[in-house]
């Protein structure tokens, strides 16, 4: 990194002005993971710090030493959910590669470095009287959930997680599917939570229709749903919640500056005059399903 | 040796030095605060504003990365001119540098409006963006006709006593005329390229990458495209010309600088790296010392053929 | 499912499949002879030809990478009408394909003796470079004016009975007024685009890199500026469009002929993969059959905004 | 490589109608030399079945799998002389990297393919009746040499090699200076030459002074001298041998085709009515120094 460059910066965005802040964080662990999925972890203490569940990372995938020099591909950052805190200073975050800038990021090993902007964005808010958190996931959207079920569970909250995907192989965690009862990700309940995990190819349902059906068991006061994962689910989900339980939805949209400059990676949001356009980076990516105008959302 | 005179001046704007943020790039410029020292750059452009406020291109991909660039399709999304001068000016001016307003509209009469609005305030020069892409009416329509250029410039320059910087659409047969119809017409320099104007398909759903169809090409792959314009229109104009179209290190502004820049903006490469800026003018000063070159302007238009 | 069709027809040249070879790159077709089965694409199109011999730009670098792409100023080098005629083309039509020659020249009247002399010859068809960016007079200067665009293919139409071609250049403001003008002159198909006009300078020594001092980018880099173009055109005119600006695989391809080229040519590519048209090819057909296209023609322009 | 690709082709270039071939070479060596070069030796079979002192191949830099894939720096093609045959099959090249290609090409490693076009140009032209050959190189001129300088001993001819560099660090062959007497190249004078290795920053002289010096003790007839180098030192040393000796020279130019078609790479020759140009890649890289048009030449 140049001269002009920090270490660790408070700047202007994230919640309550605490950072976001760029700095050059080491790799402290990097591992395969099932299917094409990936772990990473950093040394970050500044994130570490002050993160929220939901929060994100915005990560330079080409060494910070060459950061002078344009690159031809992954010329943008990379947006990543913080999966969970490692305490004393590490920030996991979990990928599944599809591109190049994941290739990259997956390709790091221990001790390299790597130039980091957050904890950027607005995460999911949790209050003390939940009484059941019922968590949705689809898929990779599984990636911010630790972190969230975490922060649930010590809350005092009974964490209820229902995680869907295609296949198996699209999730970051292991599946164990006991002789009777239901599928489970070991990993995540360890976390505290009571895990359901359904995947199309295998039980051949969608997770938004195991929380349709789930939904009347829920007491009607102090419960709250948080959802991450594909638009399709969201959607679906958000039509189910309503009326019924409040629910914190994240969103995923193409970024560049991941600051709330540029207002690329706005989605639409009702408003008393008709809709109006809210960022992802910095006013999301969690939102209430309720503020979203889900019809003008592309799929 | 002294250390390098690198000050430029656009009519009654003195800059410090020659690097400046690009438009729409850094927003308003609260956004990036604490990610570098600004307030060391010569100016920040902030986004193009317009009278009213808009919101931009419909949602889906308003970015899409391409090879050795990207395209963006905002669609000129801006808080409008009053939200603009009471919500946003304010906290811009205390980077403590030249703050440069950028305006836009479907018309050259709001176009004067705007600037007669900025004619008060702090900003120390109005660049004339007559070259977005990104918008049906109004941007690039005025930017591909000296003509319309012109006018726009000459209404500007009535509303205003504030330096005006037009900028100018790579996507014409003849930019140097352009220049030269804006230089006429009253304005103090020209900044160029805006983006080019392209597309991007997805072949398996045979639909734009980009929601709004077609958007503006930036990155390294058209810095060479974009260099030749400066060329062009520094042999055209008298008054001073800005160089961008990424902007990444050094090298990269020397070339503009060479080709007849006096200044430069970064754009593109903030997103990388929000430092892009000072890294670039030490650089500068980097070359300009191991070169022994006292001042930047000696260095300026000196491509040799 | 049979085989899906991919015939196009520009004219009366009727084409087995879209593929070409792009002016310039493959020179009079002998050099590359052997490293593929160039007779398997729809056409080859050979280097530029004008009446007198041309030995181009002065000598030093003619070539140079820029990022995602390289920029040309060979200045149209060439050994004149005659020598094409005599020594040149019938090796070429060995081939067993189209043979398209190209042509230039630095006067209307230019452009129509060599269409003259080759209409008795067994080219398939003649294209009209009015785009080359690389020479002083001629080229560029015919394909910047619409009216001059159109006196070219006029001229050339009255000279010969073979299909003709219009080269476009994207360095203009509107480059579908440009082909509707060519068409209206009896063009039977335009092809685009030749490429951007752009300069690179090494900052160490403050000269140009291309000898020539600016010259044409070509490269992944210009693709979506290219694809735009191809759509802008194709929305304008009714003749095929040939699209070209980098296509390096069977998606780059499929991008133009989604955006409505009727065909394709492989340029720089070439001297990566010397059968980069041959991949090209069998990846269209791939997708054609992955996807049960019977008929390319069913998605040339098949766009959805 | 795609099915359309051939392993290996005649084309219609190089001499003779011997190739050029398109082959998949595999990386058989690969090893670092001092400062900056590279050894790689490729098994190419077809290239070193007819390859002359002199010629060159052109090599795809990124791997062949990926050649469906535009990569965005080194887009071209990079030409390498054939350093020395490695019989049976296989074909030596020896980099001096500077950019992106040679970066890409020294990280190669043994078993790694390469997609190479070749024999591609004209080489020296030898003849059996040569009684001193001088053999004049610059720097990472001294590349082609190993097989110029075997050639010539085969044909039974006195090889003396007078070669230079600005410092010792710019060629990739092992110096050393004795007590006394001259500094030589021992692996180059295994290969039959006599050899005087001159460093400007050691012996302070440039290696065409010598030359000049030493031209006088040449047998009037049957003496030819070839050079690579610098273009510098091209056209100095064609000063020095015009009206004595004749010179062959191997120029470098920036390619793009590799094979005559673009005409990127073009040199000023003289011809009747003032000046032609030919193709380095095609009519060169070799050509009579008395066919060069100096002046216009840039330096
Ligand atoms: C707030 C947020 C949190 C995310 N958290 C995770 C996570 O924890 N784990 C994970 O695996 N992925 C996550 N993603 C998606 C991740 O950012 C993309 O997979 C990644 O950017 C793809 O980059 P690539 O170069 O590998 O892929 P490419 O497809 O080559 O990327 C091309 C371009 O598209 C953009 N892009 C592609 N997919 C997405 C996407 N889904 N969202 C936004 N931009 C995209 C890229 O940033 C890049 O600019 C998150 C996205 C957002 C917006
Ligand atoms: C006939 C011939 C034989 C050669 N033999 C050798 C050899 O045996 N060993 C060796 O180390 N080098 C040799 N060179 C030079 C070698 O081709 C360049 O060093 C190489 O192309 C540089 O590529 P790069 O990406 O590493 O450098 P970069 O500087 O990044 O290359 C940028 C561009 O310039 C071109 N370029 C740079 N230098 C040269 C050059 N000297 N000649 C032609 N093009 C150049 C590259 O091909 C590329 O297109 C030879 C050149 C020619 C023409
Ligand atoms: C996301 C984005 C938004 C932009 N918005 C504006 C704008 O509002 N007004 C303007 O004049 N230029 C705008 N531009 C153009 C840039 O200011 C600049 O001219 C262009 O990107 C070329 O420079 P670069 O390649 O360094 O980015 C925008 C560019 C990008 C990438
Ligand atoms: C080295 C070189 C020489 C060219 N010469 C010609 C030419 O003689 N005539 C012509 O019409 N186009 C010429 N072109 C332009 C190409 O035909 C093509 O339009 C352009 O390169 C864009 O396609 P590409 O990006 O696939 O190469 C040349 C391009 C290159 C790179
Ligand atoms: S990425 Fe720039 S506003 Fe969200
Ligand atoms: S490199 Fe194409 S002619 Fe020599």
């Amino acid at each position: 990194m140049s001269q002009a460059q920090r270490r660790a910066e408070p700047g202007a965005g994230g919640s309550a002005g605490r950072g976001p802040f760029r700095l050059r964080a080491e790799v402290v662990e990097s591992e395969a993971l099932p299917a094409v999925h990936h772990r990473v972890v950093l040394r970050a203490p500044e994130i570490a710090a002050c993160a929220q569940p939901g929060q994100f990372v915005h990560i330079w995938c080409h060494p910070p030493a060459e950061i002078d020099r344009p690159p031809c591909d992954a010329l943008l950052r990379r947006p990543y959910s913080i999966s969970r805190l490692r305490p004393p200073d590490g920030v996991e975050i979990l990928l599944r590669v599809r591109g190049v800038g994941g290739r990259l990021l997956a390709a790091k090993t221990v001790g390299d470095a790597l130039d980091v902007i957050g904890p950027l964005g607005n995460g999911f808010r949790t209050w003390p009287d939940i009484g059941v958190a019922v968590v949705v996931a689809g898929g990779i959207g599984l990636a911010p959930v630790p972190a969230l079920i975490a922060r649930l569970a010590a809350s005092g909250a009974r964490v209820v997680l229902l995680a869907g995907a295609e296949t198996d192989e699209k999730i970051p965690f292991r599946v164990e599917r006991p002789r009777a009862g239901r599928a489970t990700l070991p990993e995540v309940a360890a976390l505290g939570a009571e895990v359901t995990f359904v995947s199309e190819s295998v039980e051949g349902i969608l997770i938004t229709e195991v929380v349709a059906l789930r939904l009347d068991e829920l007491p009607e006061e102090g419960s709250a749903m948080f959802a991450c994962g594909p638009r399709a689910m969201l959607k679906r989900l958000a039509e189910v919640a309503s009326g019924h339980i409040p629910l914190q939805v994240s969103l995923e949209e193409r970024m560049a500056c991941g600051l709330g400059a540029c207002r690329s990676c706005v989605v639409p949001v009702r408003c008393d005059n008709g809709t109006a356009y809210k960022t992802v980076c910095r006013d999301g990516p969690v939102f209430d399903a309720a503020e979203i105008d889900w019809e003008r959302l592309t799929p | 040796m002294t250390a390098p005179d690198t000050a430029v001046s656009i009519g009654s704007m003195s800059m410090k030095n020659p690097v400046m943020i690009a438009s729409g790039i850094f927003g308003y410029g609260d956004e990036f605060r604490g990610l570098a020292e600004y307030g060391e750059l010569g100016a920040l452009v902030l986004k193009t504003v317009t009278r009213q406020p808009r919101e931009g291109n419909p949602p889906g991909h308003r970015t899409v990365e391409t090879p050795a660039g990207m395209l963006n399709a905002i669609g000129l999304e801006n808080v409008g001119l009053e939200a603009f001068v009471r919500d946003k000016l304010p906290a811009a001016l205390e980077y403590g540098t030249n703050i440069v307003a950028s305006i836009a509209g479907e018309a050259v009469e709001e176009f004067a409006e705007c600037a007669r609005a900025l004619d008060g305030t702090g900003v120390a020069a109005i660049e004339i963006n007559i070259s977005c892409p990104n918008v049906k009416k109004g941007g690039m329509a005025f930017g591909v006709d000296a003509g319309a250029s012109a006018e726009v410039a000459a209404a500007v320059r009535a509303a205003t006593g504030k330096p005006i910087i037009a900028k100018l659409t790579p996507n014409v047969t003849d930019i140097a005329g352009v220049a030269v119809a804006c230089e006429r017409a009253g304005a103090d320099a020209v900044s160029l390229v805006n983006t080019f104007s392209a597309m991007a398909i997805d072949v398996e759903s045979r639909r734009p990458l980009l929601a709004a169809g077609s958007g503006g090409l930036s990155g390294p792959a058209i810095r060479p495209a974009a260099v030749y314009r400066v060329y062009q229109v520094a042999q055209a104009v008298e008054v001073p010309v800005i160089g961008m179209g990424v902007i990444w290190n050094a090298s990269d502004a020397l070339e503009f600088i060479i080709a007849g820049a006096s200044a430069v903006a970064v754009g593109t490469a903030l997103y990388a790296d929000p430092a892009a800026g000072n890294r670039v003018l030490n650089g500068i000063r980097d070359y300009l010392e191991s070169h022994s070159i006292a001042r930047l302007s000696d260095i300026v238009g000196s491509v040799e053929l």
